[in-house]
């Protein structure tokens, strides 16, 4: 039945096109002269409805293709689940190409299912969110854009074509996230999201290059393929593989937001909430690990590069999660973890797990949009308010935001059943397996677990339970959210529970009966179960991260709870530390300082001394030199007849003596 | 003792350099001009001397049409005297320096 | 057969250099007064030059490497100069880039040149004849007289239309590069001596000079000079100074011009004069050039980063951006070099169009100071569309024009050189920091100026100047094809010419030989 | 007797000269001008050019020199008004250029020898006559037309109001 719908791959990121196409127009055709004209957004004009339906509509038709194309491609025999579509050529420059043509396998089917799945969800929720709007059309075409990207980015069958998504989705981001641009602070963090990921997409380019003159091509299959044989017959060294791998790791690194290039993400909360939920949790920032997952037959053949990846991804996890401990801006707590969890995703795919990846990915995706949407919920029903201290006591006001929320606390904080849980245990687990630190890594990663489970129920507490700190005239106007709002919360919680199970690990699978399916679908025919430590080691070590989890948020409710006055306490027994903390370790400071401002000084320097003075001042004094020995000049033709005569006599003088001399010569 | 050409082409020589030294070192237009007759009039000695000795009437052809030339150069630059004159009132040289830039 | 098909079949090429001088001469004799009849003539002749170009397109066999649509005409057949020109894969889209960009600068002209309407159109029209002519021309000398006739209606177009210090940059532009010039001319008599003296004949024909084998000595003279002329247009750090200058002081007719053209003939020369009639010193220079573009990639972003004045940082920019082209170009190989000649017309458009909604925004307030603006977006939502589109094509952003340009130069040039390429990225991050923020500080925000606030936006006249620039943003971002296929068999034969010179030529110095013990050692 | 005559002229005509150069007052220039005129038009007479001698006679001391006086008379510049002339490095300078033009033309002069047996009659009448209006007829009709110009010339230029 479905076996024939391969055939319209292509369909899946042209529904977004489409919607981008229409709610262009509209916002070009219908908005602008409203907006223009200074008519309020109270009364509802008649194409904000049709926005309303077209851009949500346009990726969920998106999803339902992408469905359709998951289920004829696992139709297929496991060894046989690649389907390339060729749309048409793209640049060709000699024996350069890079077509436009889509791949689809287990990979990229999980990316597209998760986009357009929890896309969909985020534009119904937008529906509501952004309804007080004025720019709506504008909104949803941004939002529909950065689909059509992404989409772009995970379906590209080479890496030219991946760095379209790629920098699509960075320019969506931009735009989303300077969307309101009357703030300055919006327009700043927008520019500063790009910019930073510009410095990773320079890895990417370089990256790219390197492995164009290696390999002769940068389609994924060929590059694979040939990487394997020159790697056998020794023609790719381990130092190319590596400097190829950590270029394209510099691009993961800068979209995927981790040390040193992470400064971005925790600015670009000044978008819409549900930008935030979509680009800066769920889709986007993962493009990172998606790109280092895919390359993985590269990043195999260079060890140092994978302890690069995991090193960085722990270091990331641990550090942001730190940083998340202090914030109070409810969104940027959730930023930071954001941070610390995609440091998760690297770590499982520095130590080779990177099935582990792409699932914690998924989950991730699910219960951080979640945990997005339901602060966005939160927000909305206090009128704009992001502040945690000026929160509590939500928990009877809006219920269904509070237990989705809640959900989604206990499935990153890794209970057990919940999605958060297996696919970071599959991490821990991987990671205590690694070639290169095992054991450190795990310290880590379970640490980092512990932390996490901390920062969220603190969030969980400071905005749920206790009084409220609200500001009278908020409170008065707290009410739950409309219904395209708590629908999308609902189906993520759904999600958030029930998305791991997909990806039950073996040690616990085999007892209930249930297989990994998601190892299943992602590993190449017959690698699944080669290696089976001690499974005791393993319950051991999982039981163990459960107790870190729960120690956690024990710790949480112990001090926001029972005892609200320890966290100033200790803020001021350690102030040094708090304040470093609490300032993000000054790390932007120290960014503005060391390569900001030096570099706008040397430009301003270049300018005025170099071109101003050197260059200019040769060259005007080249004018000047000239000016003035005409001015010199100028004196022999004073117009003194004595002058000139005297110089015809010289003239005759020497002409003469010359020819006198030649001829004597 | 004969003389040749060589005593001819010399007082040529003297001749025009005399009318050089009044050219470029006097002031006074009118002497100037004066001046250069007298390097004409060593042009003539050597053209009339050269023509005599080679026997080449082309020597006396030259010298009389520099004579025409001397006449009308004279004719021509005492005009310009008079005019400048009225313009100035002088005869000074180095002050008709209008052509000046 | 009629006389108008007979010369379309026959002399395109000849028709497409006289008609805007004819237009030119015509539009001379309406009077003076009929303003609005001067424009639109002006502008009905670019733009039928525009069509008749289409047709060059039309009849372009992208199979051969060969100059096509060649006339030969002798001139001065005493010493072998003729009127030959001809289009190949080289300069095709540089004359349909002319064409193109013409009618939109005329157009854009409407309103905002006031004074002396009809000099002004006659001089845009003289400047498209030349410009026109330096693109087909295959023939030295004929290349040389319409390289210095482009010069005379820019002067004037700076120095009468001009800003405030039009003198000072009309001057300035017009020594910098007549300075080059005469350089170019002396190389010129010294190739066509040479010549003479090698094969017996005189002659100026390019064809006939590019199989002249020249000793070595007297390349790295005549390379020199030829890369002083054209370093000096396009311009290369450190000869740029005059393009700042030169841009703000122009009218915004001229800027366009000048960015997207006159700049582009720099690059024209290098890649159809200097490597192959040298191809020995152009091998030996290419490190030092390739090393003084990266410097100007940097140079420029970084300058352009500090600039108060729009229209200096759009200048600077270029610099930034030629800098790429002409990375690409010495990298000699087939990416590196398509890529250069895209990413010209990439400029010309993108830099075009920069240079347009700078003049926009000009025409309204009288400034082109950022400080002056501020929140433009939500006052003029569709220009700041056009100018986030047109910016996003100048920082190369892929789906854009620039990108597919930028990439194929770097991945050409990665080739010939990996570090110096790693620093020439290093570009493509400082682009968006100077592009960014400008479009930031301009148009986001608040609305600081009051008088900002009643803005009106681009006009239907304006529009249709920028909705073709913005097709062929998209166009040739999505789908280069058309483009890259059409110079595909002529860069392929320039490489594998260039390869075969250069090997004839240094063949047989001895290894271990370096460029300055080759040219400067004692000679055999 | 050749010889004597020739260094009497010449010794007036180079003598003449260097006073003509050295006047302060023009008028004694212009009679010493007459003087070196007639010297030199005996030098001709010397070399058997009689006619030119005669033109020399006439055209220069009976027209141009009369000229200059009269222009002299006409302007009539006071004594006192007459241009300083001073001593200066300048004119010192031109002395000794004029000096080395002199020295390189008596270079020049003494690379002539006597030609082959003494040709006479290169500047008679007859011979003068003859080349004017066969060899040289362009050129001296041309020489009609400078002085139709420098008539033209001196007319208007001397015109009170042109």
């Amino acid at each position: 039945m479905v076996t024939g719908a391969l055939e319209y791959l292509w369909l899946v990121p042209a529904f977004p096109l489409l919607g981008v196409v229409l709610n262009g127009a509209l916002a070009l055709f219908a908005e602008r002269p409203l907006l223009l004209s200074g008519a309020g957004a109270g009364g509802v004009a008649p194409y904000r409805r049709a926005v309303a339906v077209l851009a949500p509509a346009a990726v969920g038709a998106s999803f339902a293709a992408a469905l359709l194309c998951v289920a004829s491609l696992a139709a297929r025999a496991p060894d046989d689940r690649l389907f390339v579509r060729f749309l048409f050529p793209w640049i060709e420059a000699g024996s350069f190409k890079a077509p436009a043509s889509l791949l689809l396998d287990p990979l990229s089917a999980v990316m597209i299912l998760v986009v357009t799945g929890v896309g969909f969800l985020i534009h119904v929720y937008s529906v509501g969110y952004m309804s007080h709007e004025r720019a709506f059309a504008r909104y949803f075409t941004y939002l529909n854009l950065f689909t059509f990207s992404m989409l772009v980015l995970v379906l590209a069958d080479n890496y030219l074509l991946m760095f379209v998504g790629w920098e699509g989705v960075g320019l969506c981001s931009y735009l989303l996230i300077g969307f309101w641009y009357d703030r300055r602070s919006a327009a700043d963090a927008g520019k500063k999201a790009f910019v930073v990921n510009r410095v990773g997409d320079f890895g990417f380019l370089l990256a790219m290059f390197l492995a164009f003159w290696t390999f002769g091509s940068l389609t994924y299959t060929e590059v694979f393929a040939r990487a394997g044989g020159m790697a056998a017959s020794g023609t790719l060294t381990a130092g190319l593989a590596t400097t190829i791998t950590l270029l394209m790791f510099l691009g993961a690194v800068g979209k995927s937001a981790q040390i040193p290039l992470y400064v971005w993400l925790p600015d670009a909360m000044e978008g819409p909430t549900p930008v935030s939920a979509l680009i800066h949790a769920a889709t986007m920032v993962t493009a990172g690990v998606y790109m280092v997952a895919r390359s993985g037959a590269l990043f195999l053949l260079a060890p140092a590069t994978m302890t690069t990846v995991a090193v960085v991804g722990a270091a990331t996890a641990i550090f942001a999660a730190t940083i998340g401990l202090c914030q109070t801006d409810i969104k940027r707590v959730l930023a930071y973890s954001t941070v610390s969890q995609l440091g998760y995703m690297f770590l499982a795919c520095g130590v080779g797990a990177f099935t582990a990846g792409i699932f914690h990915l998924a989950t991730h995706a699910f219960f951080k949009a979640l945990l997005f949407l339901a602060a966005g919920s939160v927000i909305h029903a206090l009128s704009g308010e992001q502040d945690l201290r000026k929160m509590g006591g939500l928990k009877g006001r809006v219920p269904v935001t509070f237990v989705t929320m809640a959900v989604a606390a206990l499935a990153i904080a890794g209970i057990p059943g919940l999605s958060g849980f297996f696919s970071k245990d599959e991490i821990l687990w991987k990671a205590f397996n690694a070639p290169a630190y095992g054991p450190v890594l795990w310290a880590v990663a379970a640490a980092t677990a512990g932390i996490t489970a901390f920062y969220m129920f603190r969030l969980v507490f400071l905005a749920f339970y206790g009084p409220s700190r609200m500001d009278p005239g908020v409170e008065k106007r707290v009410h739950e959210s409309p219904w395209t709002m708590t629908l999308p919360l609902s189906a993520l919680a759904v999600l958030s529970v029930a998305g791991g199970w997909v990806g039950i690990p073996a040690v616990l699978g085999d007892a209930v009966g249930v297989p990994n399916l998601l190892e299943r679908w992602l590993s190449p025919p017959g690698a699944v179960g080669a290696e089976h430590h001690s499974a005791a080691l393993e319950l051991g070590l999982m039981a163990l991260s459960i107790g870190i989890a729960l120690g956690g948020i024990w710790l949480a409710h112990r001090l926001y709870r029972a005892r609200p006055e320890t966290p100033g306490a200790i803020a001021a027994r350690w102030p040094a530390l708090y304040d470093a903390v609490r300032n993000k370790y000054y790390v932007d400071e120290l960014y503005d300082r060391a390569l900001v401002r030096p570099a706008v000084r040397a430009a301003e320097w270049l300018w005025q001394m170099f071109d101003a003075r050197l260059v200019d001042g040769i060259v005007n004094g080249a004018a000047v030199l000239v000016r003035a020995a005409g001015e010199r000049v100028r004196r022999l033709q004073g117009g003194i007849v004595g002058g000139y005569a005297f110089s015809l006599l010289l003239g005759a003088v020497l002409i003469v003596g010359y020819i006198i001399y030649r001829s004597a010569g | 003792m004969t003389i040749g050409p060589s005593a001819y082409l010399l007082l040529s020589a003297i001749l025009f350099g005399v009318g050089v030294v009044g050219v470029v070192t006097r002031r006074n237009v009118l002497i100037i001009l004066m001046s250069v007759e007298v390097m004409l009039n060593g042009v003539n000695v050597a053209f009339v001397a050269a023509g005599s000795y080679l026997g080449d009437a082309a020597g006396g052809v030259f010298a009389f049409m520099v004579i025409t030339v001397a006449a009308a150069e004279a004719a021509v630059g005492l005009a310009l005297l008079i005019a400048l004159f009225r313009l100035k009132e002088t005869v000074d040289i180095t002050e008709l320096s209008i052509l000046k830039w | 057969m009629t006389t108008g098909s007979f010369l379309l079949d026959r002399h395109l090429l000849s028709v497409l250099i006289a008609l805007p001088a004819v237009g030119a001469a015509g539009v001379l004799c309406l009077p003076r007064e009929r303003r609005a009849d001067i424009r639109n003539a002006s502008f009905l002749v670019a733009l039928a030059e525009f069509l008749v170009s289409l047709l060059v397109v039309a009849r372009f066999d992208p199979g051969t490497a060969a100059m096509q649509l060649s006339e030969s005409v002798p001139w001065i057949p005493r010493y072998g100069i003729g009127y030959i020109v001809g289009v190949d894969g080289i300069s095709l889209w540089l004359l349909m880039l002319t064409t193109f960009i013409t009618p939109i600068a005329i157009l854009s002209a409407f309103s905002a040149v006031e004074r002396h309407v009809k000099e002004f159109m006659v001089f845009m029209l003289v400047l498209e004849t030349a410009m026109v002519g330096v693109f087909v021309a295959v023939d030295l000398f004929l290349f040389y007289v319409f390289w210095e006739l482009v010069l005379i209606p820019m002067y004037f177009l700076i120095g009468v239309w001009g800003g405030e210090r039009r003198i000072y940059a009309a001057i300035k532009f017009f020594l910098y590069t007549f300075v080059g010039s005469v350089l170019m001319l002396v190389a010129i008599l010294a190739l066509f001596f040479h010549h003479s003296e090698a094969a017996g004949f005189y002659t100026t024909d390019l064809m006939k000079l590019y199989g002249l084998a020249i000793p070595l000595k007297m390349q790295f003279w005549l390379f020199g000079a030829f890369f002083l002329a054209f370093a000096f247009k396009v311009p290369m750090f450190p000869f740029h100074t005059w393009l700042p200058d030169a841009h703000v002081e122009a009218p915004t007719a001229g800027s366009v011009i000048l960015a997207a053209i006159l700049l582009k003939m720099g690059a024209y020369g290098f890649l159809r004069f200097s490597v192959p009639l040298f191809p020995a010193a152009a091998a030996d220079f290419a490190p030092m050039i390739a090393a003084l573009a990266v410097v100007g990639i940097v140079y420029g972003a970084l300058v352009s980063m500090v600039q108060k004045d729009i229209k200096k940082l759009v200048a600077y920019s270029s610099v930034s951006h030629l800098g790429f082209v002409m990375l690409g170009l010495f990298a000699f190989n087939l990416q590196g070099i398509e890529g250069g000649i895209l990413q010209m017309v990439n400029h010309g458009v993108s830099t075009g169009a920069l240079f347009l909604l700078v003049g926009i925004l000009y025409e309204r307030r009288h400034t082109r100071l950022i400080s002056d603006f501020g929140g433009l977006a939500r006052v003029v939502p569709v220009f700041s569309a056009c100018f986030m589109i047109v910016a996003l094509s100048s920082i190369a952003l892929p789906g854009t024009n620039g990108f597919v340009g930028e990439f194929l130069i770097l991945l050409g040039a990665f080739r010939a050189n990996a570090w110096l390429t790693a620093a020439a990225a290093t570009g493509v991050v400082l682009a968006a920091v100077y592009m960014l923020w400008m479009y930031q500080r301009v148009m986001f925000g608040e609305v600081t100026h009051e008088e900002n606030r009643r803005l009106p936006d681009m006009n239907v006249r304006e529009l249709a100047c920028m909705l073709p620039i913005l097709l062929l943003v998209f166009w040739i971002g999505v789908y280069p094809q058309p483009f890259l296929r059409r110079m595909d068999a002529t860069v392929r034969a320039y490489v594998a010419r260039y390869e075969a010179a250069k090997q004839a030529a240094l063949s047989p110095s001895a290894p271990g030989e370096t460029m300055f013990t080759r040219y400067f050692g004692a000679g055999k | 007797m050749e010889a004597f005559l020739f260094i009497l002229f010449g010794a007036i005509a180079v003598g003449a000269s260097i006073m003509v150069v050295t006047r302060k007052h023009p008028l004694a220039s212009a009679l010493h001008l007459i003087l070196a005129m007639a010297a030199v038009a005996a030098l001709f007479v010397l070399r058997d050019a009689h006619f030119l001698a005669a033109v020399q006679m006439i055209v220069y001391a009976g027209a141009v020199v009369v000229l200059f006086v009269f222009v002299i008379m006409l302007i009539n510049v006071p004594e006192d008004r007459l241009p300083v002339e001073r001593i200066t490095l300048f004119r010192f300078a031109a002395v000794i250029a004029a000096g080395f033009l002199v020295v390189e033309g008596a270079l020049v002069a003494g690379r002539f020898g006597m030609p082959g047996g003494h040709v006479a009659g290169g500047g008679t009448l007859e011979a003068v006559g003859r080349a004017l209006f066969t060899d040289y007829l362009l050129a001296f009709e041309i020489t009609s037309v400078l002085l139709l110009a420098a008539v033209i010339g001196a007319i208007t230029l001397a015109k009170k109001k042109i």
